[in-house]
């Protein structure tokens, strides 16, 4: 089986303990060995609503969801009627034994596995809730997997509740286990048999990267606003203040938070924020004043389906151009984007170094996805980073001018309560920070900052990614979040590429145009309805990409519709 | 310590002949000689109006901001380097009309800031509108047919929010303003003092002599650590009937202390520096 | 008139089973029905939080608009036509945290509507921060370690705001709400009603035991006219000391009284026509 | 001299009456025969600054203020020093003589008229300020100017004022103008001489041209929060509310009046707000849920000097990509951009149309220069205009639902009140208004919605007008009030055609590609620092626009300044 991928999917309703019986399931398999991508879908509610749960796993690396679900676990009817159609043939599916869920339409299609669960829950002494252990229990035993592996993340899950808890809800596994191999032994292939010497690989989504890079990045001062999908981070980031000795601060609102989070910059503070698009609509001035003010300011903007409120709990790439765009007037602004939770952690930690070394607010896009979804990954090596705060002047002295003309754009910034006058305005200034409005002085501040972004493109910006071979039939442009998918679908396409943009402000002009002017067919692929980053790509190198593959339904791409893209160009051609 | 002539700076205000910004100008200049305020310890932040142009009169670490925004700048100043005192002057329309979230939020949470209202009860900058403090029925460059709506009475809503410290001051009894702007700073805590400004040039009605004539010093006998009465005082307002003093003042834990982490030594104390997070990656598996 | 089965809606309440959210529900629908409210006189407006997705739920004219927002909506829908009966249904992060400054400005220009707050204490559908009603030291998502932020008495601000009417009921007092409900919507003016809703999800201090247990009707003499007792008494909180009951309530002109364009005739029953500007553009030469 | 061009400055501290004698000095003007175009300039305060206004008058239509000053009133020593430069050689100075004022330097190059103006108001009976019109008497005298018109418009513009005030400033102006006639009689051209039967001409600015052609196109309620250039409008829209049946609000803050527009909007009102930069940074989450809820409202965007707080009092067109681009997702947005105050009425006009017509927010963007300056026009012909609300409906019907899928992106509009069950959901929905998270409904409601841009381009959207011949040497391209200088400048080059741009979304690609593919020579000019406009098309038609005339200083376009670009294309070529 070894380069297989193969995908379990548990579906229940909203509070049915759906989202942490997937994650233990995919800890099992990373510590048996595998390569895991889970994938979660739920609607903005509390209860009640559809929760599913896919983990995608192989012996290979696996970048995304896939389409077909080899094993299911249906907690409710809904969980079946749903995602009949993903089953494959022959796809085994654990669900309650209580008469209750039809499986009619499946019957001829896949392996029932009927359980008892909420009965063995019971037997167990535990509430309905407990299913999903008895279930996962179950699965197990179908799927060649470690009790062991179970038993460990059940005590590790539960380790706040006291030990009665994990007690009934390991013996309700281990029924569940022992009721699977009585009733149905050797029905299925043991796609979960734990490896020999398997490496150690984490399971870690967007939210977990960016709330710990932040943190292993110095981070002194947060103030959020909470806002779906971004809230987890706050989450995160509460709870580990004390122990790192930063300070996270809940909001009134996210005009707020941006302007406490400058507030704390400009006292010295490595700060940020993080919110999705309506939270950025209300950010967008305070966006401005960290640029005209030269404050240092990190948003992690996480984007869902939009406009208005939208789809809150569900996808898209919606916003890029607006981070790249708002605010009146011209300022600079890094944009900068992540692929998966890897490219998130080391990028948080980037734009707290680059917030200060440009003295100007930097923006990483992610979006919802990204940050829900976990996958394996080797243990983030943040060994090569290092601080960066830039110009910091923290001397006296009583000529001190805050924003001093200098060819880089930068000038050197100092900190309150260190004796040298220091004024930050959000007027147009002269050079000292007080309101000006010569010809002189607005010439002059303006360039200088704008120059900033020259610097960056200079010193920093980095080059989008080539995925895949130099020369290809096929070049597909993309960014965020869509990488996953992308790279699923190429592993069946030796002569595809893939550029993966991930700097958006400043923009690699000649990188881009260098591998796109030489691509032999591009096709561009966004979760937007306006194909945001080709009109992009246009207005800065001119080249038209005519093939779009666009989606904003609020799910990801399945690495399955992209090969099915990529094969009808392969036959137009 | 600073002297009254290194606070001056290359900018003479601009503010109209007669405006009460002065008086307050001066009476931040003599609070601040008087309680040897520098660049080491203090930081202003300004709101965006007539009262915002301050930053350019007066030599001390400032940040003018957005308009309506300079409480939570002040928020994050004072989290971060509670060692500052920190003062935002901002003005009835800043802070009542734009501003008006953070001012309650920022009260209710207690930060330990000083927030100086301008009230002249008119958008001066903008040339004359209505603000949220302008009585009803007053005609401006916005309601030429009077204003329809209700004034705010800022202290009775500023301490109804949760600030520990509610004043009322003339902008031009300087002396009076002077130590009003002292004591402010010294309470631990959300203090407001609501400073009764004359705009000479867009309230003609709101003039010196309106203030001196109508304003009355809260008798020796006030207890200002009551809320009840200090709610009731603060409905007063009328002629002859503008109290002036210290209406409320309560002693409760700060915002800023609550957070352990910055209990011995301020935020930006600590050096920043790449944190090891293996404990944190270690959950992950 | 409406009948109760005219309300239904395709889409079955989706609010955690327990949810005082359906206590609201069903009082809202009570007084539709007692009232004749219908889609020819009525509207409602809701925030984003659980409470907006009432408007899914009940089948009368609605606007669910942006979080923290629907106050403005209201005051925009009851001048454009003040025949219509305006609710805004609204959180307490809805009202207090995002939409702080409508709610304080919205109440001193006392705008005709009518305000219900479905107070959880918490933030209920981006599961579990604390809002700004939320108790010191209450353990939530965002405050692991006890909320270091002081709540709101969410009546004494609304009266210092300028409410014209403020109340307090208990969601599950399903009968006493429809009155209340009905009540706020007769008083002409901002009213404010204080619904005392648990989230069993994520506020289980806050349960239906805990408000049945610690509240208590307001004392039959007690007389909500007067200004400053009403101040005093919404300050009472505490074990066994939440008074439920109508607190304040003042006869003040409408918002919408001081327009005289649209005494006669709501703003929307004008027909929309091209104008006649010759006697502006006179003044232009 | 008949075609010639001619300036007149008044110069003075704020406060002492620049703006109304400059206008009164254009009035005159005008009534006398003479097209006229007036240029202020002040700071962002409220006393003390430096204020002055330009008159530039000729028997020609003037499209812009010109640098050259013919004759300087000098209120103050500031105005003699900051616009030295700019006199002509022979050019007139009236001046305050009190020895007070230093003119050394302008000796040799101008004609003095010193004039004891305070002197002469106090003997008329009045103040300081008075001294105004003494100068503008003296002006009066020296080119030739008729009195009668000077008193007739002190009378209008002191109307509100007691008869006793009118009288002292009409005998102060008589004082001066004797004074002159006695003192430098025929010392100067009668550059101001009363033209035989001059036809009527308003001065109108764009705050004028704006709010009254709100009120024309049947504007019922505007909710505004005050903010320059825009906070004249809402005393115009204040003063003539109860007179024409609208509602004006002043809101809170700007969230609240872009809400509150869409509240009234929602119930059946023509509505609209007005804001600047700033502003429309609060307003932007508004503006999406307009968007969304599929609510009409207009928004007037004046644009100053930004980042930030900026420049408060200067003018800017760095707003056209934030406007384009603001709020999470995609939806429909019309934004138009009006070149002078004639423009601007008929587009505010026709925006309360659009936003009704295709229930999404309309921006009119306008700027600073725009808004202050006045023009001479013709009485605006709005004969043939009629109102459109687009698809309403307002029977009743039990089966009604608002967001109806339609070919033209259009589903019927009704109001509340009228019976009917009408949800407005800023959620993603379905038909009825009822929140959806289902693919189907949210691709039919994002397309739908999109399609609404489609309709536009064909039934509404205006091509650029081409000023100037259809072959040119050199083509400019530019949009908003640069159209001034540019028409200007062109007056001398009959081998220059200007290609203006008033529709920015949905965009005319086609005819912008048309016209610009056939150019010669392309000159883009923008009052930004990043060349929005050019990048506007660059990505739209793939022109690629290599010379810029850019300004980001506050000022607008000189014609000298467009002239010297075009002499330098001319050289090279
Ligand atoms: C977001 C935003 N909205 C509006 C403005 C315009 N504006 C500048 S100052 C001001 C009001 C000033 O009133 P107040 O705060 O009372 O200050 P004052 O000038 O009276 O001192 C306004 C509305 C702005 N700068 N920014
Ligand atoms: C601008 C913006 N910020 C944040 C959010 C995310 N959000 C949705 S509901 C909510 C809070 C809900 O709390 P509350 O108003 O008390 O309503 P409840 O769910 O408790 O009924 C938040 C923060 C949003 N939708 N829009
Ligand atoms: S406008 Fe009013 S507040 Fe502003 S400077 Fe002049 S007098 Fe002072
Ligand atoms: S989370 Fe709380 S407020 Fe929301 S539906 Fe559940 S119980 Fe009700
Ligand atoms: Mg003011
Ligand atoms: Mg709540």
């Amino acid at each position: 089986m070894s380069n297989k991928v193969y995908s379990i999917k548990i579906g229940g309703q909203a509070g049915q303990g759906i989202k942490s019986a997937g994650l233990i399931f995919s800890k099992i398999a990373s510590r048996s060995g595998y390569h895991i991508y889970n994938y979660i879908e739920y609607p903005s509610l509390i209860r009640g609503g559809h929760n599913v749960m896919q983990t995608t796993f192989s012996l290979d690396k696996v970048y995304s969801q896939i389409r077909p679900v080899n094993f299911l676990i249906a907690l409710n009817q809904e969980t079946i009627n749903l995602h009949l159609e993903e089953l494959v043939e022959g796809a085994g599916i654990i669900f309650e034994d209580e008469g209750k869920i039809d499986v009619t339409l499946c019957k001829d299609k896949c392996r029932l596995f009927p359980v008892p669960l909420k009965k063995i829950a019971a037997e167990a002494g535990g509430q309905d809730i407990v299913s999903n252990n008895v279930a996962l229990g179950a699965a197990l035993a179908l799927l060649g997997g470690d009790l062991k592996h179970l038993f460990d993340l059940i005590d590790e899950d539960l380790s706040s509740k006291d030990g009665e808890v994990v007690k009934i809800n390991q013996t309700a596994a281990k029924a569940g286990y022992d009721y699977a191999k009585t009733n149905f032994a050797d029905k299925f292939e043991p796609l979960l048999a734990p490896q020999n010497n398997p490496g150690k690989k984490m399971v870690v989504n967007g939210t977990d990267a960016v709330a710990y890079g932040a943190i292993a990045g110095g981070l002194q001062y947060a103030a959020i606003y909470p806002m779906s999908p971004t809230s987890n981070i706050l989450s995160l980031l509460a709870a580990n203040q004390e122990e790192y000795g930063y300070v996270y601060k809940q909001a009134e609102d996210e005009i707020a938070a941006i302007n406490m989070a400058i507030g704390a910059s400009f006292a010295g503070a490595r700060s940020m924020t993080t919110t999705s698009g309506g939270g950025f609509c209300l950010m967008t001035e305070g966006f401005g004043l960290a640029g005209q003010t030269e404050t240092p300011v990190v948003i992690v903007e996480g984007m869902r389906g939009g406009p208005g409120t939208g789809l809150p709990t569900w996808s898209a790439q919606g916003d890029l151009r607006f981070v790249l765009h708002s605010h009146q007037g011209d300022f600079p602004r890094i944009v900068i984007a992540a692929g998966d939770a890897e490219e998130a952690f080391h990028m948080i930690m980037k734009a707290l170094n680059l917030a200060e070394k440009y003295q100007t607010p930097v923006v990483l896009l992610v979006d919802k996805n990204l940050l829900d979804d976990e996958q394996t990954f080797s243990e983030f090596d943040y060994s090569g980073y290092r601080i960066d705060r830039g110009k910091m002047f923290l001397e006296k002295d009583p000529e001190y001018h805050r924003y001093v003309n200098s060819e880089d754009g930068i000038s050197p910034r100092t900190i309150p309560g260190l004796g040298n006058h220091l004024v930050a305005n959000s007027d147009e200034h002269n050079s000292y920070g007080y309101s000006s409005e010569t010809i002189h002085d607005r010439n002059e501040q303006v360039q200088k900052r704008l120059r900033k972004l020259d610097t960056c493109a200079k010193e920093d910006m980095e080059k989008p990614i080539l995925y895949g071979p130099e020369n290809a039939d096929i070049t597909i442009v993309s960014w965020g979040s869509n990488k996953g998918p992308i790279l699923e679908a190429m592993k069946d396409y030796p002569f595809v590429n893939y550029l993966h943009i991930t700097w958006m402000s400043p923009f690699p002009t000649d990188a881009v145009f260098q591998q796109l002017s030489k691509a032999k067919y591009l096709l561009n692929i966004e979760c937007n309805s306006t194909a945001q980053m080709a009109g992009l790509i246009r207005e800065k190198t001119g080249i038209d990409i005519l093939d779009q593959l666009l989606k904003d339904d609020g799910r990801p791409f399945f690495p399955e519709e992209i090969r099915e893209k990529i094969n009808s160009i392969l036959i137009k051609k | 310590m600073i002297t009254p002539a290194e606070l001056t700076t290359p900018n003479f205000p601009n503010w109209c002949p007669g405006c009460g910004n002065f008086g307050i100008w001066a009476a931040f200049k003599n609070a601040i000689v008087a309680s040897g305020w520098d660049n080491t310890n203090t930081v202003f932040v300004a709101g965006i109006g007539c009262h915002g142009h301050m930053i350019n009169f007066v030599k001390l670490t400032s940040f003018e901001g957005l308009h309506g925004r300079p409480i939570p700048v002040a928020n994050g100043i004072k989290m971060s380097n509670h060692r500052l005192n920190v003062f935002v002057f901002t003005g009835d329309g800043d802070c009542l009309g734009e501003g008006g979230n953070h001012f309650i939020n920022a009260a209710r949470r207690n930060h330990n800031v000083t927030v100086l209202i301008h009230n002249n009860n008119i958008y001066g900058l903008t040339t004359g509108q209505t603000s949220p403090t302008t009585r009803k029925g007053f005609k401006s460059k916005s309601t030429p047919e009077g204003n329809p709506d209700e004034p705010f009475k800022i202290l009775n809503l500023a301490i109804a929010a949760g600030a520990t410290f509610a004043a009322r001051v003339y902008s031009n009894d300087i002396a009076g303003l002077t130590n009003m702007i002292i004591k402010a700073n010294e309470h631990q805590g959300f203090s407001v003092v609501e400073m009764l400004q004359p705009c000479v040039t867009f309230n003609k009605e709101c003039s010196p002599t309106f203030f001196t004539d109508n304003t009355y010093k809260l008798p020796a006998d006030y207890d200002p650590t009551n809320i009840a009465k200090a709610l009731e005082k603060t409905l007063e307002f009328g002629p002859k009937q503008i109290p002036v003093g210290l209406f409320y003042k309560v002693d409760k834990p700060t915002a800023e202390s609550n957070y352990p982490q910055i209990e011995n030594i301020p935020l930006v104390d600590n050096l920043v520096e790449k944190r090891d997070i293996t404990k944190l990656l270690q959950t992950l598996y």
